[in-house]
């Protein structure tokens, strides 16, 4: 899959974000975005998960011959998630749910991963901000996603957590699911990536 | 005090001696004012939502508007909608004036502002991250709804207990369009209504009393649910 | 269907009629009590079939625009006023009531008047205006609402007022107020039945209403009216020719 | 469908001759609810706030109480106020019945528990970060309090407005303690009640337009503040 | 000033998340708190600040000679902040307003420490996500604090923003102000810390 980006500006009344001319993410890919803060990261990622409209220009998605159900294939992890009002298990189970499967084996599998089987029937809301953070990644991952994209996924996690969804990125990553994270700080995860772009001064640099 | 006393026991006795026209008026409260939640409130809840997350020019107007239909008394409304299904009104060859269903119809248009004031608030208050969510793990937009509702399912649930706590103890447009007919459209509050006119007044209790045993029932049952599945935990 | 007054359904009468005539006939009889004028207006408007109301003017006027046909008188009762027991207007012991009318003005004691344009408050007013003025001393308030509402207003405000003779029976043991003056011919109130003109409202059952009426104002059903009683007392008198 | 237009225009028309009997009678309405409303507001959201917050046996059992005495009609309410108020009742003294103070108290158990529900549900769908970070820059209990009625402004004010219309336009109440006496008690429900049951449907319909301009008026100008205080930004 | 906690426990229902027999802060000193994701950071932080009483043990304010307001002397940041809901400014003068006060050349300042004089207007939920930190860690730094506890500030900052928190901190500190940070990865800011403790399997290791 490719997301195609073409002349999009995004403005907030009178002050410009940022303008970006041309860009393509490919599914296979490895990212990590980075700016200053309040440069428009976040926005960015948005726009790209078809979240939100940019002020002007075109969000293009292109399937690769053979691939279906556009839909679930870009994924957006808030910095900060949401975690539905219910617990661990099926906050996980949520995205399978939407499309009326309940695997219980793979959801299972990524609980633990996530290191959360032992908390699956816990109250999400109970969680704290590492746990968080590890489950909303399990939630999202469980989907198989075409790419996904992260922010500051690695903000509130210890360094056992790190490594465990270092482990989990680098499984999907070979698997052909593509990524793009926005990190302030260097860490593992920002080294696994083969490409970095930096958004600041609303532009875009660093790409290929 | 004593008369007091002695109104609320008579009332007491009337209801435990099981008088099936009481609880016939009974039936025509709760089927009528079922009726007309169940078929309110999904069109509410939508108009909820479309005013939550939509913008469009007239928007606050709409909102305004609703929000004032609240403060029109019920006998107003059973007023304007008498004139419509009166056989000199255009709507008079229904043959609707005096039945159940023309009380359903007034009773629906005196919870449907409730409905959409209350689920308007209801929706504001949930975070803005859960649509985005819900629509990033493949929620389709009729999904992405149902997951805000289920997220603010408590906001909700006061929603409807407060309307359905509305149109049952309404008794203007039920009196208007319904008419009081002994078995046919006298419903709780039509019946007090009558029998305190008699001067009647352990009737209009003992009605009163059903009526709160009902939602006591009712709201109990709610109210334990709501407290079991809520376990406090603070912000972090 | 028939449209009728407040009093006539809260003293009782029409179930007793009913269940009369039910025992006899095989048709349902939807009674919908409201007010003398609401009822016209709802007799106007074609959704009920039949009228039984009393309120002598606004019922002429009901017949010479045609909404109505067939009207009958069907019985009467009367009107008495009624006040606290310590009667301070000292009405109790005139006989006229234009003379007790205005010995309760000339008290400024308190008088309820319904207000409501009622049979009753329309007979109240025609009353004041016997008295050459319309009723302004600030004792006199208007309830706006049915007989036995006010009949409590006056009970609860110690104050006179005017009722029909069977509401107040339904209701006395409940009032602490007595009867002051009765029996003056000024206060006669006749009950008429309408039909509703089905030339002009079609649908309405013109023969199942006519029906009804008829009994009403045959033997059986003057018989049914004079043998109504609360505590022993007999309520309307029958006044069908 | 002549009839309904004429009834309209009439009720218009009537309006726009500004008969002074018509405009007293505005007058007690909004005297009477507006006082109401002021004094059940601070001891209503102080409930919500105990009950939103703290933990106690019993807690769910006066939620659900509160919740039920919601459908209770209002004429029931205004039933057992008038047989206390009533001489041979216990507050028979204080010779309040067919007096505005009476409206005001029936009034006020109308609103309380309406405000107490929806206020409850506003506190409970706040963010659990509001009195903790309230009180760690130093906020007195009162003062955190405030803060927390600052942040759920919105939803506050969707109570006010909704508990504002239910008793404006209620008349079960009002018309038993109060008695609907002309240039007294009698309120703008009291007298569409009155001038319905004569038929008189023409200056029901203009007190009905009153309430809904008057509504609309105070809405407006609430929703325009809430739009433009308010915009929007997805979570991040 | 001097924050104590003696025997203090915390458990939820059956399960004990820490106990700390014996546990010293002074103003003035300079704590790194870490440990693994869900032992228990953020709750003990909040115990310390009077935010939430444990499940048994005291926590005690002793304040040295001559202090006084011991009310505002404790200040918990959140993991993620919550802003009121109004402008940025307002939101710095929050503190101040409660004691009826309106120091409006210390707000400038603060507001210019942390870089959002710029954005002072703004209404404080479109911020993005190391703005909000900043305006945070501005809206207590306002108060002068004797005490300051920091649950992972730095997650969302960027660079630039880490040295303007870092120079914040460090005048604090100068001006005798302690703080304690709850951090998982080490940056400019742990390196500040002269203590570092280690909360983990229940118990608090590294004091004195
Ligand atoms: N709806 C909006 N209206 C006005 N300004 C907005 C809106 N949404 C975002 N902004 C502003 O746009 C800028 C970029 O926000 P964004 O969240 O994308 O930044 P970011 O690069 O993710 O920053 P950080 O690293 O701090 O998370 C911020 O200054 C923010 O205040
Ligand atoms: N009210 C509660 N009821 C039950 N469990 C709770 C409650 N509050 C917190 N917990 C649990 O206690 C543990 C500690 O939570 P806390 O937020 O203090 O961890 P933390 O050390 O700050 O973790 P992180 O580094 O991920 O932020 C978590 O497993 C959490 O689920
Ligand atoms: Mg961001
Ligand atoms: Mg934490």
């Amino acid at each position: 899959m490719r997301l195609e980006l073409t002349n999009v500006r995004q403005s907030f009344g009178e002050q410009n974000l940022f303008v970006i001319d041309q860009l393509q993410l490919i599914s296979g890919s490895a990212v990590h975005l980075h700016g200053p803060n309040g440069a428009g990261k976040s926005t960015l990622m948005k726009i790209m998960a078809g979240l939100q409209k940019p002020t002007a220009g075109q969000v293009k998605r292109v399937a690769d011959v053979g691939e279906t159900s556009l839909q679930q294939a870009v994924i957006y992890l808030h910095q900060n998630p949401y975690l539905f009002d219910t617990n661990v298990r099926k906050n996980v189970e949520y995205g399978l749910r939407l499309q009326g499967r309940k695997d219980a084996k793979k959801v299972d599998q990524v609980l633990q991963w996530a290191g959360l089987d032992h908390l699956q029937h816990r109250q999400a809301h109970l969680l704290s901000g590492g746990e968080r953070q590890r489950l909303a990644l399990a939630r999202a991952l469980v989907l198989d996603p075409a790419l996904i994209l992260l922010d500051e996924p690695t903000s509130n996690l210890d360094a056992g957590s790190l490594e465990r969804i270092e482990q989990m990125l680098r499984d999907l990553y070979q698997r052909g699911t593509g990524f793009l994270l926005s990190c302030h700080q260097d860490n593992a995860l920002t080294k696994l990536c083969n490409q970095h772009w930096r958004l600041a001064d609303g532009s875009l640099s660093g790409l290929d | 005090m004593n008369e007091l006393w002695h109104t609320f026991s008579s009332a007491i006795a009337q209801l435990a001696s099981g008088d099936p026209m009481l609880w016939g008026i009974v039936g025509v409260s709760f089927s009528v004012s079922a009726s007309a939640l169940f078929i309110a409130l999904l069109p509410a809840l939508s108009v909820g939502f479309v005013l939550a997350y939509f913008r469009f020019p007239g928007r606050w107007a709409v909102i305004s508007l609703l929000n004032s239909l609240l403060a029109v008394p019920t006998v107003v409304v059973g007023l304007v909608l008498y004139m419509l299904l009166s056989r000199a009104g255009p709507l008079g060859d229904l043959n609707l004036l005096f039945t159940r269903p023309a009380m359903i119809v007034g009773q629906i248009l005196l919870c449907f502002p409730l409905l959409v004031a209350m689920s308007l608030s209801a929706f504001q208050a949930a975070d803005h991250r859960v649509l985005e969510t819900a629509k990033t793990l493949g929620a389709n937009p009729w999904q992405a709804f149902v997951t805000l509702l289920f997220e603010v399912r408590f906001a909700l649930l006061a929603a409807v207990v407060t309307a359905f706590g509305r149109i049952i103890a309404e008794v203007g447009s039920a009196m208007m369009v319904g008419g009081n007919i002994l078995h046919h459209t006298r419903n709780i509050t039509t019946a007090i209504a009558l029998e305190t006119g008699k001067g009647e007044f352990v009737q209009g209790v003992a009605l009163g009393i059903v009526l709160l045993t009902l939602a006591l029932v009712l709201n109990v049952s709610l109210g334990w649910m709501q407290s079991h599945s809520r376990v406090l935990r603070h912000g972090t | 269907r028939i449209a009728t007054t407040t009093s006539t359904y809260n003293s009782g009468l029409l179930d007793h009629l009913l269940s009369a005539y039910g025992e006899t006939h095989d048709l349902e009889v939807q009674v919908i009590s409201v007010g003398t004028g609401k009822a016209l207006r709802m007799a106007q408007n074609g959704d009920v079939d039949l009228v039984m109301t009393h309120a002598p003017v606004a019922e002429a006027a009901f017949m010479d625009q045609g909404f109505g046909i067939e009207a009958r008188s069907v019985m009467y009762n009367d009107f008495i006023l009624v006040g606290p027991k310590a009667d301070p207007a000292k009405v109790h012991g005139t006989h006229t009531v234009t003379e007790g009318l205005q010995r309760i003005a000339a008290f400024n004691s308190k008088f309820i008047s319904r207000g409501d344009d009622s049979g009753t408050h329309k007979k109240e007013l025609q009353l004041w205006q016997h008295l050459g003025a319309s009723p302004t001393f600030s004792g006199y308030l208007e309830s706006g609402r049915g007989m036995g509402h006010s009949l409590q207003m006056a009970s609860e405000l110690g104050a006179y007022t005017m009722t029909d003779r069977g509401t107040w029976l339904a209701l006395k043991q409940k009032l602490n107020l007595q009867l002051v003056l009765e029996s003056d011919p000024r206060l006669l109130n006749p009950y008429q039945v309408m039909l509703v003109n089905p030339a002009r409202h079609s649908h309405v059952k013109v023969n199942e209403a006519r029906e009804f009426a008829q009994w009403l104002i045959n033997s059986e059903g003057q018989a049914a009216i004079g043998s109504f009683r609360i505590n022993g007392e007999a309520l309307f008198l029958p006044s069908a020719e």
